[in-house]
């Protein structure tokens, strides 16, 4: 069946602003300065070579890292500071650069993870078996399936998730990721270790993502790739922001040139 | 929901079940009247000529083999097979009867913990069925297992010190089926009492072991102190894994004029070390829990001269030939150190309380008609312990058990004796 | 709470208004007991006592959690094992002379627990050297337990006695002054614990095995692609482990009386100091270890005796929740870990 | 469909079957079929006491489960907990002079109040709990290592409080001649009703915990344990969780404190110390961590080997238990945890297909009825 746009009336206005982030580990600095925004609807993405802090972005705006100062402001509302289950709550969800896959349970338990904030019964109802429980639990699981379904998984959602073969983890992350129904997503190097039919399928699915209007941010190393799905790309260098603008400008950037002089992956533009 | 319904069912028939399963209580135990006891003949009595086997006895004996107070089991659990193989040479107790009755011993270790002296405990009531118990080396053990004996109604003889094993302490009254043997606290207090005021000091501190042991010989020799006037300035417990001790400043600091120390050992052993470490002038005083080889071998030079009260067994060749218990002292050390191959260094007091325990049952034993039933059997051992054990010279002492007192020694049942060149010297008041 | 801590004026203004009142209470419950300058000064030398065994004890902690990153629960195992094979050694008949004799019950003692602890890591930890840390735990938690099943076993529960290392000509083996009493002993403990402190140092920087083990614990897979073999680290840092716990178990010996459980409270203790040394520097460790031993024995010495545990295990959760990174600094670990 | 229902009713018929299991062997215990008791089941060695011990551990084990094997929150600690309940329920039913409530109103409780001691367990319920929400909000923000020392260090303090808690505590002496439970004039006594009242209690916590770990909340705990990072970013709120859980266990471990005050009728702090915690954890291990259905087997293996030794080699070892004892349990458990970290409960569910359903962690009801639509 097709899922509801779940991002709903998400229109061209600025989802995401990002003001003046900074981010320092003990002496050395990973993010200096750092302003932008996502408008709506969009696919946006951060690139950089590595070590630019683009990860570091992601880390302090799902609320796992204390931001150093700045701010961050999510749909107007100002959410550094708050703990990362609210920010989750608030409609931003996020995939991993090195999976967190729940190893411990099967890929539809990992997706109904997802569906954690959809649900609301605890210890109690949980304990006693109340039927309200047992309806929730009825419609987590339901609910899950689509997403699975959504992904392509549904088929293997009873195996254990750390049987399932590198590529299908990343893809149970983004489903998981979008069982929490999220305004904007972001994924953390969802190409990382694909093979070329994996990329392409996983290219579809980020336009489906979208297209149901959520609200899509990329960090992405495959220039191929970024550059075929990306909207609007910001470069990153040593935590700061060298660039910004639609792909054809980012590449023709001579500060990105440079940054990435010398590496293969421009060189295929 | 209909999950709900089944489990819900579930439980209420498991409810059900509890309930009804009780409303079939057990028949409760009537205890038939026992014998008039007779004058019985001792155990190792010559059997006569043609011997009528009757059913066997049980004795079921446990002790803290292993764990903290095991230098007071391992002696008693010795005594006890000691014991179990002379009686087994004899064919076993004789009743008035004639008919020879084998006495199974069962032996038991309370690992030192009161938990698993119940668990032993109710596995010689109920699995092994016994018809009477002797056990438990340190108070804690004895006091948990009195509550399941009274329930039980077996008759139980505990080796361990403290009176709360055998009068409860918010009644007053004495539980009915507890005994023990081994002098207390108390009457080892009053000696220690005794002496300090002989030695003229008027201010003491008091270190004990942080268990059920130390806590008595504290309550006691305060007691036991307060009632001659004598301040107890000080007092702090101890524990036996200890490295430090801190306590020993805060002896110097309260500046009294001797230091008690109420342990067993290796711990005694340990403070009494540290004791004369710290304050080498301050004479040590040491409760009878010390009666044995361990203390001295522990402590080494440092138990010089300490002074304490104990059972008479460590220097019975010590005592004149008149005293009633000296023949029956020296029988005991001898079997012992032959049943167990150990030199003297073997002997404790503890063995001794096991011994007389044991023997009261076995005596008491020797009381029964041929074919009364295990409750019966049970009451009547009860019985012929709480009246019949009159002037009855043991290791501890000579026993007057009456129902108002289920141990019935006196303090002069211990001796006052004072190590020298790592032996104990009888040291008697005259001698202070 | 964490919150008000944040910034480091206030952690400092907020440690000096505790240390202030900490010494407050100590000297109003002292005198309430009568304490003169010569109970304190005995206190705090009983202390460092206690408190360099700790030290050495947390040596051992801090070498194996550097490479391997797993907490040692059986590292008390070692103290004891250290302490009964140089008694067993020690009350064998042989026929030679008594001072030879015990230092080979040293010698003894320090090697058969170093072998006890290079097997354990073979046996237990090597197996499982993929698990997950609660398992981990559990496993050296083992150990421990086995360990000391083993002890009691062979030796009974006993207290035995080791014969004071000094042959010098002190009455009882005790120095005294001004009713101020120090065994010879402590002497020597101090010394082990110096000159354990020089080995270490010279094997972590001028040996090439020592300087591997420190590639270890700064980043395994690093020093697994330079070609060094973590699983024979990993190896190495227990059986050093052992060996350290030994040495303190030893030296320990005559002051006290080897008994088979007198592992499970040092090893605590050990682990305390650890931490308060940061768990990742050795100099942390002494200090940590010292203070710990002082703190608790004067705390013990104003208060009751019973509470000494106490002592300890508050300061324990107090640094693990205010200051993981140890009061000496040091490595963030603890919570962030 | 038939299997389907068998499924979405594991947990009760499961409970319902072990429930039928446990009034069995009452029962044999309690009529005695030709004489032919319980204990003769297993040829004398394990003894019907035993059986009421396994069933008051295992209350605390199956917290234990929930708190290590599913939150992966390990505690070294749990016996202070336990103690707690017992402590409250042992100072509060005794009418000895100076203790309990007397102290404050003298005289006030009366014998015939034969709920007092029932409402003490509530009470002993609520201030476990209350002290493990104070404790437990700092010391769960630890991890691995430090956690463990850091419960290890609650544990210990706990336990010498009571131990140096002078007559309030009866200190080492502990607190004696606790009364045994009633329903109105009808006593849980003899050990047979008290067997039953245990187990009742035990199955009960079972069966809500079974619940529990198989829902939503459940769920949440598996996250935290299997990636902190992802649940918190999947909107679970991992501290609430934890501290949720660890609470539950205590005050499992406060329930099943005041049953054995009230079986023991001693309480003295021997049991409750470091080696009762470690003894509580190396039953949860053997049981399988995350196995709630392996608690009542971790348990009975842990007192059969005991009451085996006990049994069978004292005639050889000359009545010595304690040391055998502590090896082998130290070399079970290391054993256990290298070659099956998820217990034995677990291995033997490898044998049987149908115990692994049991003792996997959740009943699959929803998952496999939609995979079998989506296949």
């Amino acid at each position: 069946m097709i899922l509801a746009d779940i991002g709903g009336d998400v229109a061209e206005n600025t989802i995401l602003e990002v003001e003046d982030l900074k981010k320092a580990f003990g002496g050395l600095l990973a993010l200096d300065d750092l302003s932008f925004d996502v408008k709506g609807g969009e696919i946006f993405s951060i690139i950089g070579p590595n070590g630019a802090g683009k990860t570091t972005i992601f880390n302090l705006i799902s609320g796992v890292l204390p931001t150093t100062s700045g701010e961050i402001r999510f749909q107007g509302k100002a959410i550094n500071g708050l703990k990362p289950h609210v920010i989750a709550g608030l409609g931003l969800s996020r995939t991993f650069q090195n999976l967190q896959v729940f190893n411990n349970m099967s890929v539809l338990e990992n997706v109904m993870v997802g569906r954690h904030l959809q649900s609301a019964y605890g210890l109690i109802s949980a304990s006693l078996r109340l039927p309200a429980g047992q309806r929730e639990e009825r419609e987590i699981a339901e609910r899950a399936m689509e997403h699975l379904a959504f992904v392509g998984l549904d088929s293997v959602a009873a195996t254990s998730a750390s049987s399932l073969p590198f590529g299908k983890q990343r893809t149970l992350e983004i489903a998981r990721a979008m069982a929490t129904e999220p305004k904007l997503l972001m994924l953390d190097e969802p190409g990382a270790g694909l093979n070329r039919p994996e990329k392409e399928a996983l290219d579809d699915l980020v336009r489906r993502i979208r297209d149901r209007g959520v609200t899509v941010v990329l960090v992405e190393h495959d220039m191929v790739f970024v550059m075929g799905i990306a909207e609007r790309i910001i470069v990153l260098d040593y935590g700061e922001k060298i660039a910004e603008g639609t792909p054809d400008e980012v590449q023709r950037d001579p500060k990105v040139i440079a940054a990435y002089l010398g590496d293969e992956e421009l060189h295929l533009i | 929901m209909k999950k709900r319904a089944f489990a819900l069912l579930t439980m209420i028939t498991l409810l059900a079940l509890l309930v009804g399963g009780c409303g079939t209580p057990v028949p409760p135990p009537e205890p038939t009247t026992p014998p008039p006891p007779e004058a019985t003949t001792p155990p190792e009595a010559t059997t006569p000529p043609e011997p009528v086997i009757g059913t066997a006895y049980k004795l079921g004996f446990f002790s803290s083999i292993t764990g903290p107070t095991s230098s007071l089991g391992v002696p008693e659990r010795n005594t006890a097979e000691m014991i179990a193989a002379q009686i087994e040479e004899a064919g076993g107790v004789t009743g008035p009867d004639g008919v020879i009755h084998p006495v199974d011993f069962i032996i038991y270790d309370d690992e030192s913990n009161p938990e698993v002296a119940a668990t032993v405990a109710s596995r010689l009531i109920e699995e092994d069925e016994v018809d009477a118990i002797v056990g438990g080396s340190g108070s804690g053990p004895s006091l948990a297992v009195v509550p399941l004996m009274q329930e039980a109604e077996i008759p139980y003889v505990s080796m361990a010190s403290s009176r709360a094993i055998i009068l409860n302490p918010e009644t007053g009254e004495s539980y009915k089926w507890a005994f023990k043997t081994p002098q207390e606290n108390f009457h080892s207090g009053g000696w220690q009492a005794a002496y300090v005021e002989a030695m003229g000091w008027d201010q003491v501190c008091v270190i004990y072991s942080n268990d059920g042991y130390g806590q008595d010989c504290l309550a006691q020799t305060t007691a036991a102190m307060e009632e001659k006037g004598i301040e107890v300035s000080y007092s702090d417990s101890f524990e036996p894994t200890d490295t430090e001790f801190p306590q020993i400043a805060s002896v110097v600091a309260s500046g009294c004029d001797a230091l008690v120390i109420g342990a067993v050992p290796p711990g005694a052993a340990l403070v009494t070390v540290a004791a004369r470490e710290g304050a080498p002038d301050l004479p040590v005083v040491l409760g009878h829990g010390v009666c044995n080889a361990t203390m001295i071998s522990a402590a080494g030079a440092a138990a010089e001269g300490t002074v304490f009260p104990c059972g008479k067994l460590m220097y019975a060749d010590g005592l004149p030939d008149d005293d009633p218990q000296k023949a029956l002292l020296l029988k005991y050390r001898e079997d012992y150190m032959a049943f167990t191959g150990e030199g003297p260094e073997g002997l404790s007091t503890f063995g001794g309380h096991g011994w007389d325990g044991v023997m009261w049952v076995l005596e008491a034993m020797g009381s029964l008609e041929d074919g009364l039933d295990l409750t019966a059997r049970r009451a009547a051992i009860r019985d012929y312990i709480e009246t019949q054990i009159t002037n009855w010279p043991g290791t501890g002492g000579v026993f007057n058990v009456t129902p108002e007192d289920h141990l019935g020694l006196t303090y002069e049942a211990l001796g006052f004796v004072k190590v020298e060149n790592g032996t104990w010297v009888y040291f008697p008041p005259e001698e202070w | 709470m964490q919150s008000i801590l944040r910034t480091k004026s206030a952690r400092i203004g907020a440690t000096v208004a505790a240390m202030v009142l900490l010494v407050a209470i100590v000297l109003y419950l002292g005198d309430a007991k009568g304490f003169g300058a010569v109970q304190y000064v005995q206190l705090v030398l009983d202390g460092i006592r206690g408190g360099s065994i700790y030290a050495l004890i947390a040596l051992g902690f801090v070498v194996v959690f550097n490479v391997t990153g797993i907490i040692n629960f059986a590292q008390g195992g070692f103290v004891m094992s250290g302490a009964m094979l140089a008694v067993a050694f020690n009350n064998l008949a042989l026929p030679l002379p008594p001072a030879l004799k015990l230092a080979l019950a040293v010698v003894f003692g320090v090697v058969g627990t170093t072998i006890v602890g290079a097997l354990m890591e073979r046996l237990t930890i090597f197996p499982a050297r993929h698990s997950h840390t609660l398992t981990l735990i559990i496993i050296t938690v083992g150990v421990y337990i086995f360990m000391q099943g083993m002890a009691l076993l062979i030796w009974g529960a006993n207290a035995y006695s080791l014969p004071a290392f000094s042959s010098l000509a002190l009455e009882d083996q005790i120095l005294r002054s001004g009713g101020i009493m120090l065994k010879a002993q402590s002497l020597w403990i101090w010394a082990t614990l110096a000159v354990v402190l020089v080995a270490l140092y010279f094997f972590f920087e001028r040996t090439l095995l020592g300087k591997a083990l420190r590639a270890c614990a700064i980043n395994r897979r690093a020093a697994e692609l330079m070609g060094i073999n973590p699983s024979r680290m990993s190896l190495l840092s227990f059986a050093m482990a052992a060996a350290l716990g030994a040495i303190g178990g030893v030296v320990l010996s005559p002051a006290t009386r080897p008994i088979y459980d007198m592992g499970l409270k040092l090893g605590l203790k050990g682990f305390i100091a650890a931490i308060m040394g940061g768990m990742v520097s050795s100099p942390g460790a002494v200090v940590g270890g010292i203070l710990l031993g002082v703190l608790e024995n004067v705390a013990a010495g104003v208060t009751r005796a019973g509470f000494k545990d106490i002592f300890a295990f508050v300061i324990l959760i107090l640094i693990l929740l205010f200051r993981p990174q140890g009061i000496i600094g040091g490595g963030e670990r603890g919570v962030e870990q | 469909m038939q299997r389907e229902g068998w499924r979405r009713h594991q947990i009760s018929i499961g409970i319902g079957v072990f429930a039928i299991v446990i009034f069995l062997l009452g029962w044999l215990e309690m009529a005695q079929p030709m004489g032919f008791e319980f204990s003769d089941v297993t040829g004398g060695i394990v003894s019907f006491d035993t059986l009421v011990r396994v069933g008051l551990l295992t209350i605390v084990v199956v917290g234990l489960n929930m708190l290590m094997g599913h939150a992966g929150q390990i505690s070294l600690g749990q016996a202070g907990f336990y103690a707690i309940g017992a402590y409250v329920s042992a100072i509060m039913t005794t009418r000895a002079a100076n203790r309990g409530i007397n102290v404050l109103f003298p005289g006030v409780i009366r014998e015939e109040w034969w709920w007092w001691p029932w409402l003490m367990i509530l009470a002993g319920m609520v201030i476990t709990g209350g002290i493990a929400y104070l404790i437990g909000r700092p010391v769960l923000r630890l991890k691995g290592h430090y956690l463990a020392m850091g419960t290890l260090g609650v544990g210990l303090i706990i336990f010498v409080l009571f131990r140096e808690g002078g007559t309030f505590t009866g200190a080492s002496d502990g607190v004696g001649s606790v009364p045994r439970l009633c329903i109105g004039s009808f006593e849980m006594w003899p050990r047979e009703r008290y067997y039953f009242l245990v187990w009742a209690v035990a199955l009960a916590v079972m069966w809500l915990s079974l619940n529990i770990v198989n829902s939503r909340v459940g769920r949440g705990l598996r996250a935290i344990e299997g990636s902190e990072l992802a649940a918190q970013t999947m909107g679970v709120d991992i501290e609430k969780f934890k501290l949720q859980v660890f609470v539950l266990s205590t005050v499992y471990a406060s329930i099943a404190g005041s049953l054995y005050a009230h079986y023991q009728t001693l309480v003295n702090p021997t049991p409750f110390g470091f080696v009762g915690s470690l003894d509580l954890v190396i039953m949860a291990a053997l049981g399988g961590l995350a196995s709630i259905w392996g608690a009542p087997f971790g348990v009975g293996i842990v007192y059969v080997i005991k009451e085996v030794l006990r049994a069978r080699l004292q005639t050889l070892l000359r009545g010595a238990g304690g040391e055998h004892e502590i090896v082998i349990f130290g070399l079970l458990l290391v054993l256990i945890m290298i070659f099956m970290p998820q217990g034995l409960s677990y291995a033997a569910g490898k044998a049987f297909g149908w115990l692994r359903n049991l003792s996997r962690r959740e009943g699959k009801t929803e998952i496999d009825r939609l995979t079998e639509k989506a296949t």
